[in-house]
C-alpha cells in the first residue's frame, strides 16, 4: 500500500513502510508493527511534533548528508535515509578522535575546541596506552589526553599555547 | 543608596545582578569581553562596554581596565559576582581606592580568609573546629603528613576551587602530589605555598550563610548541603540538609556566626564545614562572596541575598534579624553545564540551536543561555543554574525531575540527563549522599526504544515529504559526540580533569 | 490516587495540570482541538488525542467525546482546569455515570452555586451578607428594581464570567437593557432568566480561596484582590489584599469558611466578595472550579492548589490545617493576553515569531505560548501569566515591572506595555484600586524617542548591510496595528467590546 | 565620509550618514548629532543587538518591501530606507479600515479575524458616524464595528456566520 524507505541508525537498517491516513496522520508499518503517526511541524525548519499511537515525542530536526540529525529526549540520532528502489544507505562514517592513517598508524585529533597548555609527547618518543600525551584547556579545565594506544610519536602538529578546533589533527603515532 | 553599579563579571551572575540592580532602581552597567559582544548580560544592562579579548585575564580579570571604564561610566558601586576578581583583595582595594564601592567585604577580611592557613588558625582561635592537619607551616609537608597521618589532603594556601589540591593516600605519592599540586597553585594563585589536612571520608559537605551589615548585625540564613561535587566542583545543592536535625541546624548556624562577628565580617559570605558520620563539624574555609548556589537558601528563607547584600554595602541597615528567619520548605539547586555526561564529561563548545526553559510553580531558572548563543571554551561550562522549591525535600525532587525534562537545549551536550539520574537514584532520594557520592554514582546513556523508533520513523516521514517540498535544516555541529557510544559509555576514559589555572 | 488523569482544557492551565500530574507520577492525558494540533499542553503530556474541530463547542465542550476519550485511554480522573466545561454540573455527572473521578465538587454544589440567585439564598441563610438585591424573583424585573433604587446590576441567574450582565442607570434604560441581557444569557446559558443587585460603588472585588477534602476538613487560603477588571473580565490580581487589615482578614477567611462548612463543599472553591468604603463584606458569587489566579495564592502560601486538589479529589486528607497557613510576603499577578492596548484592546491573531519569558528570582510563568504558535479567534486571548512574589508589596512591583521588561512577544499585540503603565502608576503603587479602576486607566502610547531613533539607525545599517550580504527576514504579520498611532492613541475607538456568547 | 542613507518613519524622513570605525562600530550621524553604534546579529537572521552610545537595545526586524519593520521596546516601527542618490523614500502607504475609494466612498475591511455574528447595516440602509455596523466575534469577544463616517451602505459583501480574516472586505459606504 504504502511507499517504503530504508533507515539506518547505528548499526542497525530499518524498514519503514509509509502509508497516508489523511489530515497528517499516517500508517506507519516498521519491524512487523503497525503504528498510526502524527507528524506535525511546530516551526520552521527544525522543530516538529511527533505522535506515534497517541504518545507525543518533540524532535528537533538538523541535516546532514543522506540523511538527518534527530535529537528525541536527551539523545540526539544520526540516520541516514534512502528510498527502498535505491538499495540500503551505506554505513554511518563517524568522526574518531583515534583515525587509522595506515597499519599500526593512528592520527589523533581534538575532541574538544581549546588551548594546548602541554605537551608530553615529543617527536619520536615512545608511549605507552594511557599515557597523557598532552593537556588541552577548554572551559577553565585541563583535559588530559590520553593515548588509546601506544607507538611511537611520528609527528607533533601543535605547539603549546596553540588554540585547537574540534577535528584538528594533534599527532601522528605508529 | 548607589545610582549606578557596574558588574564585574559575566554569565547567569551577571545577569543576577543586574536583575536585582533593576528592582532597586538601580541603573546596571555590563562590561563584556569579545566572546561575549550578544551576551544576555549585555542586552539587559541600562549600559555596556567592551573590556577587552576573550581571555579572561585580558577582560574580566583586567583590574585597571575594569576600574577605568567604572570610572568612564559614572557607577558609585561595583559588584564583583562570583569567581574572577570576586575574592581578590587587591581588586577590593583598587575600588576603594578609587573612590567606588566594593559589593563584598573590606579587603582586609577577603586577605585574611584568601589565606587558608590563616583562616584555619582564626577560626581555630575563635573556638570553631577545624578539620585537623596543619595550622602553621613550621615542618617540612613529608614531617606534617606524617604527624596528621594518611591519608591526608594537600592544598594550596592561597587556594580555593579545587585547584591545587591533591588527595594523599600513601607516604610514597607525597613527592610527587607535592610537585604537582605546587605546580597548580603557582600558577593558578602566583603562590606555591600548601599546607596539609587530613582527609576525611565519608564526609559531608555543608555550609552556612552569612549576611552582615556595617553595624555588627549578623544573621545566619541557615545551611546548604554541597556534597555532589564532581573533582571538587559542587553539581547539585540543596536547602536544609538531611544530615542535620534542628539541634544541630542551629548550633553550627550560631558556630557561624560567632566566627563572624570575631573577624568582624561584613557583606554575604560563606563558612564550609565538613561534616563526619558523627556529626562533628569541621571548619574547611569562607568564602568572601556570594555563592554560586545561593539561590537555594533564596528560596527557603525567602531573602533576596544580591539586593541584601547591596543594601549592606551601602551602608543600610539589615532589614531584618535572626529572629525573623525561618525555613521554609526545600530547595534544590543543579548546575546546568556545558559537558557531555556520556562522554567523560568533555566540555561542549558549540552554537545553541534550540532552548526551552521550564517554566510553572516552584521553579526558577537563572540562565545565561540563549538561542544563537556560542558556546566557547574561554570560560568556564555553567550555562544556567536550575532551582526548584517544593514543600518537602520528595516535591522539591518531583518538581526538579519534571523540570529537567522540560529543560531542552539543542546544539550543545548538557548534563541535565545526568541530573535527572541523579535525581532517580534511590540513594539520592535518601538523602544519603556524601564527597564521594560522584565517584559512585556514573552516568548511564539509556537508550529509550521509543525514541530511537521515534527518531526512525520520523527519518522516513522527512526524506517521504522532502520529495514535495525540501526544507533546509541547520547543520549539526558536534558530530563527533556520538563517539561516546562506540567507546561504551564511559568504559573508555581517555580525558582526565585537573581545574585549569 | 489516580493513574491517569485526562484534562479537559488546553492553554496555559491545561499545562499547569499536566505539570502537577507529573509531579504527582500521575500520567496525563491531552485533549486538541484542530486549532491545537502543536499545542504546548499536547507536547507536555503522555498521552493525547484529538477532540474535535476548533469551534469549543465541537472540541472543548463536547462532553460525549470527552468521555469516550477518556475511557479510551483508560483515565480514572478529569480536571476540568477553568472555562468550558469546569462548571457544568451535567459534565460532573457524566463523569461520575461513566465512573471516572471529577476532580471537583459534587455535581450537586455545582448545579446549585451555579445558579446565581439559588447561591444568594444559601448565602443568606448561611448568615453571609449577599449583595443587596433580589432573592426570588416574584416580582417583575421593573418592580424589583424600583424596591432596589438605581443604579442596579442586571445578572443572569445561570451567569458567570461577565455574561448576560448589565449597569443600569435610569428606570428609562431598564427595558433595553433586559432585552439585551436576556438575549445574552440565552445565547451563552441557554436560560433567560435574570435578578437584580444593587449596583455597588466605589468597590474593591475581592475573594477567598478555599480548599476542602471529603472528610469536612475545610482551609481558607487567605483572600486576592481581583478589583482591576475590564468590562467584568480580570486583568491583574494580587494577594494579599491592601484593603483588609488582620483582624478584617481573619473575619473574611472565617465567613468563607463557614459558608464553604454549611454548603459541605469538597475540592478547591472560591467566594467573591464585594467589599465597600466601610469595610462591609457582601457575597457576590461562588466559582466551584480553580481560578485562573490561583498562582498569586500558592505563591504567598506556599500550597500547590493543582496538587492539592487532585488528593483531595482521591479521597485523600488535606494534609493541612488551617492553623498551618500562613500568608507569606505579597504576589501580582498579570494576565498576558494577545490583544492590542494602543488600539482599543482589539484582539490580536497571528504568528508568534519571537518569544522570550523572564526569569530569576521570584518570578512565575504559567505559559502556553511558544515561537512558532499561531493565535487564532477561537479560544479567549489568555496567553501567558505572569506571577512575581516580593518579601512586600512595593518590591512584588518594582520585579513586576522587571518582569514585564524580560517579556518580549514579536508577531502579535499583547497588553505587556498597559500591565507595566498600571505598575508604574501612582494609584496603583499606593494601592488605591476599585472596580472602575480601569475605567479611570487608560493605555498610552508612549514612544520612546531613544528607540525611534535607534529603529532608523538600524534600518540604514541594515540597508548598507543588504548590499553586501542580502538577509531574508520573515515578513510582517499583522501591518494594520499601525493603524492606531493614527487615530491618536485610542481617541477614536470604532470597536467595543462585549463578552461573547 | 560615510554612505548616506534617506529613512521615513511615519511622516518624519531622517538623513542617516553612516562610517565605519571597525570591529562592528559605527560612527553614525544623524539629526547633526554623531553617535558611536555597535551592531551585532544575535541569532539568524531577525534579532540584532543594537548599542547606541553605550545603551544596548534589542531589535527585532522583519522585512518589507523597500524596507524593515523593526521591534524595540514595545513599538513596532515600519520604516522605508533609501540610498540618498536614489533620492527621499516614498510615502508609507499602510493599510486602512476604513479605504477611500471614490468621492466620499469608503470600503470597509476587517482588522481582524474572527467570524460574522450580526450584521445591523443592510444594503441600502443609510447609517450615522458611530452606528454599529456588524458585530464580529474573535477570542470569545463579540467586537461591535461602528461607522467611522455616515453614509448609505451600497454593498455587504459578508454574510451573518461566516469567517473573515484580517484586511477582508465587509462592507462598501457611499
Amino acid at each position: 500500500m504504502g511507499e517504503k524507505y530504508v533507515v539506518r541508525l547505528g548499526q542497525d537498517v530499518y524498514q519503514v513502510e509509509i502509508g497516508e491516513a489523511g489530515g497528517g496522520i499516517f500508517r506507519v508499518f516498521i519491524e512487523g508493527k503497525e503504528h498510526t503517526v502524527r507528524m506535525e511541524q511546530v516551526s520552521a525548519p527544525s522543530l516538529f511534533l511527533l505522535e506515534v499511537d497517541s504518545r507525543p515525542l518533540e524532535a528537533f530536526v538538523e541535516g546532514r548528508a543522506g540523511g538527518y540529525e534527530i535529537t528525541i529526549g536527551f539523545h540526539r540520532y544520526a540516520l541516514l535515509v534512502r528510498d527502498v528502489a535505491r538499495g540500503r544507505p551505506p554505513p554511518l562514517v563517524e568522526r574518531e578522535d583515534w583515525q587509522q592513517v595506515g597499519e599500526g598508524e593512528w592520527l589523533v585529533v581534538s575532541p574538544m575546541s581549546g588551548v594546548v597548555v602541554e605537551i608530553r609527547a615529543g617527536k619520536g618518543q615512545v608511549i605507552q596506552q594511557g599515557d597523557v600525551l598532552m593537556v588541552i584547556e577548554s572551559m577553565k579545565m585541563n583535559n588530559e589526553l590520553r593515548a588509546k594506544f601506544g607507538g611511537a610519536v611520528r609527528e607533533v602538529y601543535v605547539e603549546v599555547g596553540q588554540r585547537v578546533e574540534v577535528g584538528q589533527a594533534l599527532l601522528r603515532l605508529g | 543608596m548607589f545610582r549606578k553599579v557596574l558588574v564585574a563579571n559575566r554569565g547567569e551572575i551577571a545577569l543576577r545582578v543586574v536583575r536585582a540592580c533593576r528592582e532597586l532602581g538601580i541603573r546596571s552597567v555590563a562590561i563584556y569581553s569579545e566572546a561575549d559582544r550578544n551576551a544576555l548580560h549585555v542586552r539587559h544592562a541600562d549600559e555596556a562596554y567592551l573590556v577587552g579579548p576573550s581571555p579572561a585575564r585580558e577582560s574580566y580579570l583586567n583590574i585597571p581596565r575594569i576600574i577605568e571604564l567604572a570610572r568612564r561610566a559614572g557607577a558609585d558601586a561595583i559588584h564583583p559576582g562570583y569567581g574572577f576578581l570576586s575574592e581578590n583583595p587587591d581588586f577590593a582595594q583598587a575600588c576603594e581606592e578609587a573612590g567606588i564601592a566594593f559589593i563584598g567585604p573590606p579587603p582586609s577580611i577577603i586577605r585574611s580568609m584568601g589565606n587558608k592557613l590563616r583562616a584555619r588558625q582564626v577560626m581555630k582561635e575563635a573556638g570553631i573546629p577545624v578539620v585537623p592537619g596543619s595550622l602553621h607551616m613550621e615542618h617540612s609537608l613529608e614531617e606534617e603528613a606524617k604527624r596528621i597521618g594518611f591519608p591526608i589532603m594537600l592544598k594550596a594556601v592561597a587556594g580555593g576551587g579545587g585547584k591545587g589540591m591533591r588527595t594523599v593516600f600513601r607516604p610514597e605519592e607525597l613527592p610527587a602530589a607535592v610537585e604537582m599540586a605546587r605546580r597548580e597553585a603557582a600558577s593558578a594563585f602566583g603562590d606555591e605555598a600548601l599546607y596539609l589536612e587530613k582527609f576525611l571520608e565519608p564526609v559531608r559537605h555543608l555550609e552556612v550563610q552569612l549576611i552582615a551589615d556595617a553595624y555588627g548585625n549578623v544573621v545566619a540564613l541557615g545551611e546548604r548541603e554541597c556534597s555532589i561535587q564532581r573533582r571538587h566542583q559542587k553539581m547539585i545543592e540543596e536547602a536544609p540538609s538531611t544530615a542535620l536535625d534542628e539541634r544541630q541546624r542551629m548550633e553550627l548556624m550560631a558556630l557561624a556566626s560567632r566566627a563572624a562577628k570575631v573577624i568582624g565580617y561584613q557583606n554575604v559570605g560563606t563558612l564550609e564545614f565538613l561534616v563526619d558520620g558523627d556529626g562533628h563539624f569541621y571548619f574547611l574555609e569562607m568564602n568572601t562572596r556570594l555563592q554560586v548556589e545561593h539561590p537555594v537558601t533564596e528560596a527557603v528563607t525567602g531573602t533576596d541575598l544580591v539586593m541584601d547584600q547591596i543594601l549592606v554595602a551601602a551602608k543600610e541597615r539589615l532589614p531584618y534579624s535572626q529572629e525573623d528567619i525561618r525555613i521554609t520548605g526545600w530547595a534544590i539547586e543543579c548546575r546546568i553545564a556545558a559537558e557531555d555526561p556520556f562522554n567523560v564529561f568533555l566540555p561542549s563548545t558549540g552554537t545553541v540551536l534550540r532552548l526551552d526553559l521550564p517554566g510553572g510553580p516552584g521553579v526558577r531558572v537563572d540562565s545565561a543561555i540563549y538561542e544563537g548563543m556560542e558556546v566557547t571554551h574561554h570560560y568556564d561550562s555553567l550555562l544556567a543554574k536550575l532551582v526548584c522549591w517544593g514543600r518537602h525535600r520528595k516535591e522539591a525532587i518531583a518538581r526538579m525531575r519534571r523540570a529537567l525534562r522540560e529543560f531542552k537545549v539543542v546544539g550543545i551536550s548538557t548534563n541535565i540527563p545526568f541530573h535527572l539520574q541523579v535525581m532517580e537514584d534511590p540513594h539520592f532520594v535518601a538523602g544519603r549522599v556524601d564527597t564521594s557520592y560522584l565517584e559512585r554514582k556514573r552516568p548511564v546513556r539509556i537508550s529509550v526504544e521509543e525514541e530511537e523508533e521515534a527518531a526512525v520513523i520520523l527519518a522516513a516521514l522527512l526524506a517521504r515529504e522532502a520529495r514535495v517540498r525540501p526544507l533546509a535544516f541547520p547543520l549539526p555541529t558536534s558530530r563527533w559526540r556520538l563517539r561516546a557510544q562506540r567507546f561504551g559509555y564511559g568504559l573508555w576514559e581517555p580525558w582526565r580533569w585537573a581545574r585549569s589555572t
